[in-house]
């Protein structure tokens, strides 16, 4: 509890949320620009961007809106833990059902 | 041994609960008489399954037999594995969670008392949901893995496995908030002193077992959500018309059935880690390395689940890896077994029933071990996968490994659950019909299944060469059924006949053996400094283990003589009369649960065209769900 | 420590007790739910790909289709509504996260020169409001969703694509919908006593905690199921 | 004590098992065993088994021994040693950690090795066999040699076989244990398994089972696998392509298709001729091994008048095939009206030694009480009850017009006797 009251104190402000929540919806712009531009679509790098650039969000969010960042160690290794579980099973299967392929 | 005279109680915390009534049972949210609920339950459970598989043996006895019939025999077999795994082993080892871990690190209860009584309760209700149709020739009848498309409507039309869907879907929930609640419990009810790194190895082993749980039931959940949504609302998940995929069910079901299997063991391992000392009179031997191996195979768990689809055409590739990944298992329960070994190395072995038990498990999970590496390699395992060599397999790891454990613990925690010592007379004739049994039973199946016996079948002709090991395989069978009553026997009858344990009967080291016996509602009159893995015994001996532990230089030397009281409590005070506020015994828990199983009846119907019926149970079930909810959260705890 | 150390206990009486970590309970226990719901999640996402393309009959994601009658189907999805539904939940997080700063910031003594915006930071009940309205109009947009393309022929039993997106969909905007009921209740508590204090702080930081969560899945659905092709 | 005696037993027990095993590969009274290498699949597979067994018959001795040890060289004893409080030894861990991990290495890299091996495609010039699972019976095509035929599969020694494993319902596998490791067969999927019969492997007949659970029959799901020299293959193989021969002499074919023929007309006056000789090779019925003979008792309370059997005349019989809706479901080359794809083909069914899956020898009295009541004969089998007076689960009533008396069925029998 004591550590809570620490944690809030080290909790970015109100303006750092906004500065959070500008780069969200700068990412999500990109995506969505990416999209419509067929040269990007047909390009081989198009679904490992759209890739990252999701992570990036997915990674924002978690840090900062979640607290992550600041939070407990504790609450880091009970996310991370089962996050790279199921990423790793997400892979695996992929690759299982030939969804995925080694080249690329 | 104690001799004081103490009273005797039919179970945990009774001689400090005001009633001791049935409704007392039913509101209760007590961590050890929940405990004791899932044992009984769980025991009952057992027998059920033990009595499929005398039926299953009965059968295959000899040739064309026709004692059951093939529907009948599919009925039994899917139930005998459902039961055995989802409603004896898991609800075995959940006794021992609940019974256990708060004893273990120094805690009044679990970090939810009130989750608590709710998982038991879906439990008991899931498992009578999932039983009740064998009576009435409706049980499932897909196997314990419901191979998709034969689950789907389309071959499967009657009711049998919607109750199989609806009724494992209903007890993942109650494995899911056990699980959640017994990481925050071990997470952050542990008394002072006691750092991860002295948790009691049970402690330790239930702690992954517990994240195997979270990760392993939602691929479950969903693809047995997928298979409700076909069979009830027409989607094409594993519609093969509509060009679906039936290796997904089988992906989705192994993500879960590997690592479960590693639930059903990782408990076992832990009892035995707490028998093994105790009864060799010696610490554990390489306590860091058995942590760290029990992690290594929970997290190598999910990397493996493929082995159990060597035959349906993977490729190469994908074979070769998740061969070797699964061979690689090998190497940190190997570690197990060494170091069991060696902790009763140089020790003094006391052959109490539970000892033997715990040896018995090193013995014969060691060959399941071996044949489970035989498995692993595919082109091996084409010969052997889907006959009785894999059932020989699965046999000695589950009941050489996981039965076998879980009595090592049954005899050794007894006289704490009860107050009373279970009779080693029975005992031994139990352990060494069952020793024998069991042997019987499955080691002549690894001929039968090299010699091209199949699994699952009802029936085999004569004059395939098997005959002879099928009747050993049933005599053996016979001779467990005998084994069990004498456990039936010793169980019901040491509740009031067995010696009086007092608070420490065996001389053992941890937390648990420093109450009385059964121990008080509250658990601790004082919550315990621990200072060292071993505490008691650095308190009856400090010169025996002082400052040999490694890991920390501080943990054998014992600060607070009052932290652990060895000296018998004479007399007893409840709760009230320390001042230790309690948690309020409840019946919203059951309401809650039995709302739940309402709800899920109601989609029976949905098949039947009975909508409104349907409708009203759903609805109703809800309504009355959620109503639950708000009083049992909106309510105070203590 | 005190007579009843280590028997905490769920229902927000946890701060009154001793834990381990000095962390409170239900926190932890949250977290590991979190846990838990990616490999949930993870079923279904693996589902939707390893589904994708391998449907005998249209409608299609990204892809036009002709049936034997001859009627076209247009590419189904529907990026700008969708994208701009994504908008919505992420600003909703951000409404949600300013939401447990007001009700972190109840102690601190407001400053006398304090500018519009810091009185506006400490507004728990508008933030909240705000963060149960957006979710809600994401839900609108889900509905939406789902109805066109129920009208454009796509139901759950169509085909492979059908039924793996609608359940995919469907099982986030469940979550979704718990969630905004969650958020009304805290606003219903906040207008009745206002919350305050550290087991307030906790109650909005658990809610908090799953309403990110939410709006992270669906940062990875947006991208894996309506973005790549 | 005893405990004590009888774990040391244990090690020299399995040795004993082990030994036991691998001199029991006799056909005569383990037909089923895997340890043989009859083909060059089994040889590889047994390669790599050995290697387990062994590796693993030293593992467990290993470990059994030291337990036993130790629970005898240190249990507790009145004035014996008082335990010794270690906690670890880093070096022991560390061996005990390395040695499995070696014992594995050597285990895994052949296991590779195989995998590749015997994953590759197959060798060119391979016979191609189609193999389809239904339940609960298989059905075999020979897409070269236009053969459709059913759980009986002719292979010749020395050839490559390479089957195509598919299914029109549930999930099955594909198992011939003598020959070999098993395959799925995946709906929506077609799987791929070879074998090459060793050339020096006498003519003989192997038993096959489905693997995978297919439901109420999964264990009545078997069919014969019959390795032959290759001339006589290639007899049974012509003869097989060819269309049924028919009562009254003459290959239907030569009828004209258009039109359905009606031989019970033209051969009523004339006795019918039955062809006594089966025109191609066919593995002789006296020389099968024990072990494919289906001993599968009669169902209680399936009545069939025998004595019937005798005069059931073939071409009544072809009249009976169409009013007992049997064209429904099968097809026999030469007989225009049936060609239906749903059930076992039966142009050659007298040619076979089994029927229903390899449940029951094909003989006048069984396939009369299986045409009679097949669900009663095989449990959840598909086929319609067709005896008149037999209970229908379907129409939930006793058989009654649409059926066949036993005089009929009797005919039918004598029908698909003729089908050499
Ligand atoms: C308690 C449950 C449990 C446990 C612990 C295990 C443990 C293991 N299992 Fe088993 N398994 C099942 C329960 C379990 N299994 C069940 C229920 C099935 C059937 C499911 C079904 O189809 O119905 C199954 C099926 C199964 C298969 C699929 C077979 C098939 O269907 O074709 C495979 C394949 O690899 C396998 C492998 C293994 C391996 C390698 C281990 C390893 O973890 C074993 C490791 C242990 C040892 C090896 C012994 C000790 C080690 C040493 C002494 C060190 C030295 C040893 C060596 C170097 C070899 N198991
Ligand atoms: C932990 C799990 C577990 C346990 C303990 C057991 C225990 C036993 N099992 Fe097994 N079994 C499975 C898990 C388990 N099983 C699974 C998962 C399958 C696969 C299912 C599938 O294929 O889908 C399976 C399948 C399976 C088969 C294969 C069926 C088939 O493929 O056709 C067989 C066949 O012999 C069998 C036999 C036995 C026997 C004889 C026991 C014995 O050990 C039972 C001993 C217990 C008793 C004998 C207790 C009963 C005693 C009494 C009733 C008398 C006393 C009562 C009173 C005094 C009141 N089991
Ligand atoms: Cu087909 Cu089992
Ligand atoms: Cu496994």
């Amino acid at each position: 509890m004591s550590h809570d009251k620490q944690a809030a104190h080290t909790h970015p402000t109100g303006w750092t949320y906004i500065k959070v929540g500008v780069i969200l919806t700068l990412i999500t712009a990109i995506e969505v620009w990416a999209y419509y531009v067929p040269a990007l679509v047909a390009s081989p790098l198009f679904n490992p961007a759209l890739l990252i650039m999701s992570a990036a969000k997915f990674a924002i969010v978690v840090m900062f809106y979640m607290h992550l960042k600041y939070d407990h160690k504790l609450f880091k290794a009970l996310f991370t833990g089962p996050l790279i579980v199921a990423m790793g099973t997400i892979t695996a299967l992929l690759f299982l059902f030939h969804q995925l392929s080694i080249r690329f | 041994m104690a001799t004081i005279a103490a009273p005797s109680y039919a179970s945990a915390g009774d001689a400090y609960a005001e009633n001791t009534g049935i409704w007392s049972w039913i509101t209760t949210v007590d961590h050890k008489r929940i405990g004791t609920l899932y044992l009984w339950t769980a025991l009952f459970f057992f027998l059920v399954g033990g009595l499929e598989a005398v039926l299953i043996r009965t059968q295959l006895a000899q040739p064309n037999m026709g004692f059951v019939s093939a529907e009948t025999y599919n009925q039994l077999f899917t139930m005998h594995g459902t039961t055995m795994v989802f409603l004896a082993i898991m609800p075995l080892s959940a006794a021992f969670f609940n019974f256990l871990i708060p004893l273990q690190i120094g805690a009044r209860d679990v970090a939810f008392p009130r989750l608590n009584a709710f998982s038991y309760w879906v439990y008991l209700l899931g498992g009578i949901f999932i039983t009740l149709p064998i009576l009435f020739k409706v049980a499932p009848n897909g196997g314990w893995f419901g191979y998709a498309p034969l689950t789907t409507n389309s071959f499967s039309a009657g009711p049998n496995i919607d109750f199989w869907v609806m009724g494992l879907q209903i007890l993942g929930i109650s494995s899911l908030a056990a699980a959640f609640n017994f990481i925050t419990t071990i997470i952050n009810m542990r008394a002072p002193g006691m750092t991860l790194m002295r948790m009691p190895m049970f402690t330790w082993m239930s702690f992954v077992v517990q994240f195997l749980l979270i990760l392993a039931f939602p691929p479950i959940t969903i693809a047995l959500f997928f298979l409700l949504m076909d069979r009830f609302f027409g989607t094409t998940f594993y519609a093969i018309a509509a060009g679906a995929d039936p290796l997904l069910w089988q992906h989705l079901f192994w993500v879960f059935g590997h690592p479960e299997v590693y639930i059903l063991i990782l408990p076992a391992f832990g009892l035995v880690s707490e028998v093994l000392p105790t009864f060799s009179k010696k610490p554990l031997f390489g306590y860091n390395v058995m942590v760290y191996s029990g992690i290594m195979i929970g997290f190598l768990g999910f990397g493996v689940w493929a082995h159990h689809m060597f035959a349906v055409g993977m490729g190469a590739v994908a074979d070769s890896i998740f061969s070797m990944m699964t061979m690689l298992i090998a190497i940190p329960t190997g570690v197990k077994i060494f170091n069991w070994i060696a902790t009763m190395w140089s020790g003094e072995i006391r052959f109490t029933v539970a000892m033997k038990f715990a040896i018995a498990l090193i013995g014969m999970f060691t060959i399941g071990g071996i044949s489970g590496v035989m498995h692993s390699s595919p082109p091996a395992d084409l010969q052997q996968t889907d006959t009785y060599f894999i059932v020989a397999h699965f046999h000695y790891v589950l009941f050489g490994g996981s039965i076998m454990g879980i009595f090592a613990g049954i005899y050794y925690y007894y006289p704490k659950m009860t107050g009373r010592l279970m009779s080693e007379t029975i005992g031994n004739w139990h352990f060494w019909l069952t020793f024998i049994g069991m042997n019987l039973t499955f080691f002549p199946m690894h001929f039968s299944g090299m010699l091209g016996m199949p699994r699952r079948i009802y029936t085999y002709d004569a004059g395939q060469g098997w005959d002879l090991f099928n009747m050993m395989a049933t005599v053996g069978t016979y001779i467990l059924v005998v084994a069990t009553s004498f456990f039936v026997v010793n169980f019901l009858r040491s509740r009031t006949r067995g010696a009086v344990a007092g608070n420490d009967p065996w001389g053992g080291a941890t937390l648990e053996w420093s109450i009385p016996s059964p121990p008080p509602e509250y658990n601790f009159a004082q919550i315990p400094e621990v200072t060292s893995r071993y505490p008691l015994w650095d308190l009856k001996a400090p010169e025996k283990t002082a400052g040999i532990d490694h890991s920390h230089a501080d943990a054998m030397t014992i600060t607070d003589a009052h932290a652990v009281p060895v000296h018998e409590e004479t007399e007893r005070h409840t709760a009230k009369e320390l001042g230790i506020p309690m948690p309020l015994p409840t019946a919203k828990p059951l309401f809650t649960a039995l709302s739940l199983v309402v709800m899920f009846c109601g989609l029976l119907f949905m098949r039947n065209d009975m909508f409104a019926v349907a409708m009203t149970l759903i609805l109703g079930g809800a309504a009355s769900m959620i109503a639950g909810l708000y009083s049992w959260l909106t309510s105070p705890l203590e | 420590m005190s007579s009843h150390a280590a028997a905490a206990h769920d229902d927000g009486h946890a701060h009154h007790h001793y834990t381990t970590t000095g962390l409170d309970n239900r926190k932890i226990a949250v977290w590991a739910f979190i846990g838990s719901e990616c490999m949930l999640f993870a079923s279904l996402i693996s589902t939707y790909l390893i589904y994708k393309g391998r449907s005998i009959v249209g409608p299609f994601p990204h892809t036009e289709w002709v049936n034997e009658a001859g009627r076209v189907f247009k590419p189904i999805l529907d990026i700008p509504v969708t994208s701009a539904s994504t908008f919505v939940l992420l600003m909703s997080s951000l409404a949600m996260v300013l939401a447990l700063q007001a009700v972190q910031l109840k102690g601190v003594p407001l400053p006398a020169d304090a500018g519009w915006w810091t009185r506006a930071q400490r507004s728990s009940k508008g933030w909240l409001l705000m963060t149960a309205l957006l979710g809600t109009t994401f839900l609108g947009f889900q509905a939406y969703e789902f109805t066109s393309f129920v009208h454009e022929g796509l139901t759950i039993k169509t085909n492979l694509f059908g039924s793996s997106f609608f359940t995919l969909t469907g099982f986030h905007g469940a979550h979704v919908t718990v969630g905004v009921l969650w958020l009304v209740t805290l606003l219903f508590i906040d207008m009745k006593r206002g919350l305050a204090g550290p087991a307030d702080e906790l109650n909005v930081d658990i809610a908090a905690l799953y309403w990110h969560f939410v709006d992270v899945v669906w940062i990875a659905i947006f991208t894996l199921v309506y973005l790549i092709q | 004590m005893s405990m004590l005696r009888l774990r040391q037993a244990a090690p020299a027990l399995l040795f004993a098992a082990v030994l036991l095993v691998l001199t029991a590969c006799g056909e005569t009274e383990y037909p089923n065993s895997t340890f043989n290498r009859h083909t060059d699949l089994n040889t590889s597979i047994d390669a790599l088994w050995d290697r387990l067994l062994f590796w693993g018959t030293i593992v467990f001795v290993v470990v059994e021994a030291a337990l036993v040890f130790t629970i005898i060289r240190y249990r507790k004893r009145p004035g014996g040693p008082a335990a010794k409080q270690i906690h670890g030894n880093a070096a022991l861990e560390i061996t005990w950690t390395a040695i499995p991990a070696v014992i594995l290495v050597l285990i895994a890299v052949p296991t590779v090795k195989t995998i590749f091996e015997t994953q590759a495609p197959a060798p060119a010039g391979a016979l191609r066999i189609e193999v389809i699972g239904h339940q609960w019976w298989w059905e075999f095509r020979y897409p070269e040699l236009g053969i459709t035929t059913a759980n009986e599969v002719y292979v010749p020694v020395g050839r490559t076989a390479s089957f195509e494993l598919k299914t029109i319902d549930v999930l099955h596998s594909f198992w011939i244990p003598q020959m070999g490791g098993k395959r799925d067969l995946i709906s929506n999927k077609t799987n791929y398994m070879w074998f090459t019969p060793n050339a020096d492997l006498g003519t003989s007949a192997w038993n096959g089972f489905c693997t995978e659970y297919c439901g109420s029959s999964h264990a009545n799901m078997k069919f014969r696998l019959f390795t032959v020299q290759p001339d006589e293959f290639a007899s049974w193989a012509a003869h097989q392509a060819k269309a049924a021969v028919f009562p009254g002499g003459g290959p239907a074919a030569a009828a004209p298709a258009t039109t359905p023929v009606v031989p019970a007309a033209a051969s009523a006056q004339q006795p019918t001729v039955l062809p006594t000789e089966p025109m191609g090779y066919v593995f002789p019925k006296e020389q099968l091994p024990a072990h494919v003979v289906p001993r599968t008792p009669i169902p209680a309370g399936l009545t069939f008048d025998d004595a019937l059997l005798a005069g059931g005349d073939p071409t009544r019989g072809i009249q009976a095939f169409m009013l007992g809706g049997c064209i429904g479901c099968h097809a026999i080359a030469g007989n225009p009206m049936a060609i239906s794809p749903i059930g076992p083909n039966l142009t050659h069914v007298a040619s076979r030694h089994t029927i229903g899956g390899g449940l029951f020898p094909n003989d006048g009295a069984h396939l009369a009480r299986w045409i009679k009541n097949a669900k009663k004969m095989k449990p959840g089998a598909l086929m319609n009850v067709i005896g008149i007076g037999e209970y229908d689960p379907i129409m939930k009533r006793p058989m009654s017009q649409g059926g066949l008396t036993d005089q009929q069925i009797a005919d039918v029998v004598a029908y698909l006797m003729a089908l050499k």
